[in-house]
């Protein structure tokens, strides 16, 4: 059971769109710590890339990573178009060349973006950003993997376990971001980053998952 | 939301549009990706100075483009850090083969954004340096966040190593003398008013008719504490008290003292402020030998004011006022 | 009323002491009476210009002391003419012995104290003669009324008439030159939000959130109309449209155009209406030659904008372009 | 009957003290058609008189007059330091010397004081201006000189007619001031400066009247 090509711009489609509905919510989060801007960011960046997957759909996934990633860092700004553009040009590194994605190319490809995210932005897990969510879903899905589990079985994991490490951002007191400026008032509060990564590792699951053959 | 604008999403390249109009004798500004640069970049064999940040700060970067200060700036989005392809061209179109010093206020965004960038620049064989300016007192400091916000020691630093840069100084040293300005600058704001972000539409948080917000960030970030508002000289106190500690400034300093308005306070109010830091540090025999007064990094509409102080030696006096030709800071030439 | 300052009726001492402070090397303040001189005052056998006006609409006129432009400024309480003797005793001390122009702008109150001084003057021998400037196109004209105010032209004049006797012209002839920047200059100016007159304590009048004022004073006084708040680009052109059409401005004609900001609004505005501004005049074929964009006549803290257009012609602009070396204005020095 | 140095002070400090108290009213009318500030200039300007008077408490009419105009010129500023100044210092020009002042001679000085107020402000009866209210006052004190009236007599029918001055000017349109701006609009309020000079002439009856003798 592999995940296709075009499961992966149907992936990608999806997260526009879920990006896009929870844009108010989003900016919400960010303003209750941080400049109120996550919202726009995330939905400038993932509109920018709809308009660039066309000319890559006939492309391998390798290059569709890429090119969201290359989109990302150049229409987002701020702290996630680097972060998430670096952690879909280092997907696009692994899978170069690929037209379909075992559930190891896929542990391999997140672990990429993800190592991506921490060269770049130096958080450590606990410090209150997008790594506190990313990190236990890839975890989960190395386990997954290890125990043999299917495709959709170990993107559910995935999901559940980064919707888990959202969540653990609440208490935290931010030590990385704009939010750590607030010091123990940045406590209380959800990340922004952390919960733009959840709906990235749902939409995969819902849309790979079911998408998987 | 009043504001004298049209459409929310056309507030930056309008702006640009409207810089490009008035001073096509000082700057030239390149659309998609957008970037300022000084009319007569790239300027051979002068280490170019490049900054950038989100705009709604301005004249901040792209007003203190040409003679003497930035050769280019990169506007991002309103209060979102550029992208590094504007800061990559931005870099490629000013280097005139002294290399590029890379002028970065100190927020994640910021500095992983021109990161990439000088990545970038650097697969293409030009030599950059970056400078990350962290001044703002109000925020607590620590190996293990974000440290410090870069805030109006930035001005300065593109004033004083844009002179160094004019004066022929190597990249080494033009980025020595940006860090010495860093060093030994620390600054403080304080609001009256939140602004409002064009397109979130609402004001960025809260204030009451009866409270005001000390130690604010320049993107109407929160701040150290929200207090009843005071008269201008206990402002001025609690914010002076807390830069001249943190250096430490000391007795027979010369500084340099810079009162900013945050776009939405009158210079009337900005004097009273200045008469105020004045007698505050005449009472700690610390000399202002210059001074700036004025609105150089807004926050859009902000209501309030931030203070810096830079002990000043008589290189970086000399360098201070040297001449500069820009739209948003002139003298001399 | 969130502002600031200190005590209400410390507000003008207060802001000059920090004006004081700020710029020693351009500036002197009097107090008691209050006047600003430069620095240098008198300048043997240059004429004088001296100019007032109620304060609150910083950097004007104060911020425009220096070489090249004003030699004295007399300002009054917020919003009030200062009195004859603030003027007098600023004309006496400035005249350098060819004689003293008075730059008032078209208030009763302005008129009135002006004329007194210039009678104590008179007494004493001093030579002084007087421009009224009315370039506010909000204010219907009329023999049997007060007139228009004086507005944006009145920066316009204190630069140029100030470069005319920076070159020895004399009062006459400088006279000669600021008539005719007055009568080449018109404006109008719009409100988004009131602005509150620190004795007053509250808003001076009401602006619902979804309105503006078009037509507004630089006192708060009421405007033409109120309509709902409209893009940049209609404000723009409704107020650029009356003053296009009441000069007349011809397709050819030369122009200086000012874009300034009423003290609560920032710069990135001001660039998007001078944007509105130069695409409005270019459809019609006036060319801008010069312009000017920022916060220059305000009205505290009032949120809006004004627009101000003069005909140029070579002379006036060569004056324009003369160096100024003022706390507000400075270029080539 | 005359009216005596000490009946003069004691007009001027009354006037004073009604200025003060109505302060905020002076405002308000100076805020519907003006730029509110008629309150605090005459009561900046009569309060400095205050401090002035001691100083010529012993010298004639004219030069209490006089510093009474002085004082005025040089600490109220706007329209009304130069009116009010020139109104005073005029009176004092034609009472100089006088230590006590006939009926005639009282006429003659708000005569004086009348013409000043019009050589400087430049107004016409129905312009909505101060003028409204002293023309009439003047009028009324001529025709009781004429008729041989008391002083009492003469300064209260000269305060009635101001009254009516001033109230006359609620309908008219201005055309001198800071309210011809407003234009038709300026119709239906009450002239600030009709105002406080209905107060002058009110004070002027009830305290000089009283103090005759
Ligand atoms: N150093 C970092 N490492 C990882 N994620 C980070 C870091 N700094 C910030 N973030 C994430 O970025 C999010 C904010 O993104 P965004 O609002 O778009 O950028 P900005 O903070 O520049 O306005 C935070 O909620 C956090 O999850
Ligand atoms: N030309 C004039 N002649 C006579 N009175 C005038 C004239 N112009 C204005 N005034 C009077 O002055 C009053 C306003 O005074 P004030 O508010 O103190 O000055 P300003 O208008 O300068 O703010 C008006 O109500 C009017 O009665
Ligand atoms: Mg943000
Ligand atoms: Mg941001
Ligand atoms: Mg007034
Ligand atoms: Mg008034």
């Amino acid at each position: 059971m592999t995940i296709s090509r075009d499961a992966v711009l149907k992936w990608l489609e999806t997260y526009a769109a879920v990006i896009n509905e929870n844009f108010a919510y989003l900016t919400q989060l960010d303003s209750d710590i941080g400049d109120g801007d996550h919202g726009a960011n995330m939905n400038r960046g993932m509109q920018a890339v709809l308009t660039a997957l066309p000319g890559v759909a006939d492309k391998d996934i390798g290059a569709v990573f890429k090119t969201t990633g290359m989109k990302l860092v150049s229409t987002v700004g701020g702290a996630s178009g680097p972060l998430y553009g670096t952690l879909f040009i280092q997907m696009g590194n692994v899978t170069a060349g690929k037209m379909e994605l075992t559930l190891a190319d896929w542990v391999a490809a997140m672990e990429a973006g993800y190592d991506g995210v921490v060269m770049r932005g130096k958080a450590a897990p606990g410090d209150k950003t997008m790594v506190d969510a990313l990190k236990p879903g890839l975890d989960a899905l190395k386990s997954e993997r290890d125990r043999g589990a299917s495709v959709p079985e170990a993107l559910n994991a995935a999901a559940d376990a980064t919707k888990r490490g959202m969540e653990a951002t609440i208490p935290l007191v931010a030590r990385k971001g704009r939010a750590s400026y607030l010091g123990e008032r940045s406590a209380g509060y959800q990340d922004p980053g952390a919960t733009s990564s959840w709906y990235l590792i749902k939409t995969a699951a819902e849309t790979l998952a079911s998408q998987a053959q | 939301m009043k504001k004298l604008i049209n459409k929310p999403e056309d507030v930056v390249v309008e702006a640009l549009q409207g810089m490009a109009a008035a001073h096509p004798d000082l700057i030239k500004v390149h659309y998609d990706p957008n970037y300022i640069v000084r009319a007569d970049a790239p300027v051979k064999n002068k280490v170019a100075l490049v900054s950038g940040g989100g705009s709604g700060h301005e004249p901040m970067h792209g007003g203190f483009v040409g003679m003497g200060m930035l050769d280019a700036a990169a506007p991002g989005a309103v209060f979102t850090s550029p992208t590094p392809d504007q800061i990559f061209e931005a870099t490629r179109a000013v280097d005139g083969g002294a290399g590029v010093l890379h002028i970065v206020k100190n927020y994640t965004g910021d500095v992983m954004n021109f990161e990439m960038a000088a990545e970038l620049a650097g697969g293409e064989g030009i030599a950059v340096q970056s400078i990350i300016t962290n001044d703002d007192v109000a925020v607590k400091d620590s190996l293990y966040t974000a440290g410090r916000r870069g805030v109006g020691v930035t001005v300065l630093v593109e004033k004083i190593a844009g002179a160094a840069a004019e004066r022929g100084y190597s990249l080494d040293q033009v980025l020595a003398v940006a860090n010495k300005v860093n060093e030994n600058g620390r600054s403080m704001g304080m609001a009256l008013t939140s602004c409002t972000v064009p397109h979130a539409g609402k004001p960025t948080f809260d204030l009451p008719e009866d409270e005001m917000e000390i130690g604010i960030g320049i993107h109407g970030e929160s701040g150290r504490k929200r207090m009843k508002p005071a008269p201008a000289r206990e402002i001025v106190e609690m914010m002076a008290l807390a830069i001249v500690d943190d250096l430490p400034f000391k007795t027979g300093d010369e500084t340099l003292a810079f009162v900013n308005g945050m776009g939405g306070t009158p210079l009337i109010e900005l004097y009273i402020v200045y008469n105020e830091l004045a007698k505050f540090l005449q009472g700690r025999g610390i000399k202002i030998a210059r001074n700036l007064v004025g609105s150089y990094i807004t926050s859009l509409e902000m209501a309030g004011c931030s203070i810096t102080l830079l002990k000043l030696d008589d290189p970086l006096q000399a360098l201070w006022d040297a001449p500069v030709r820009t739209p948003g800071l002139r003298w001399g030439a």
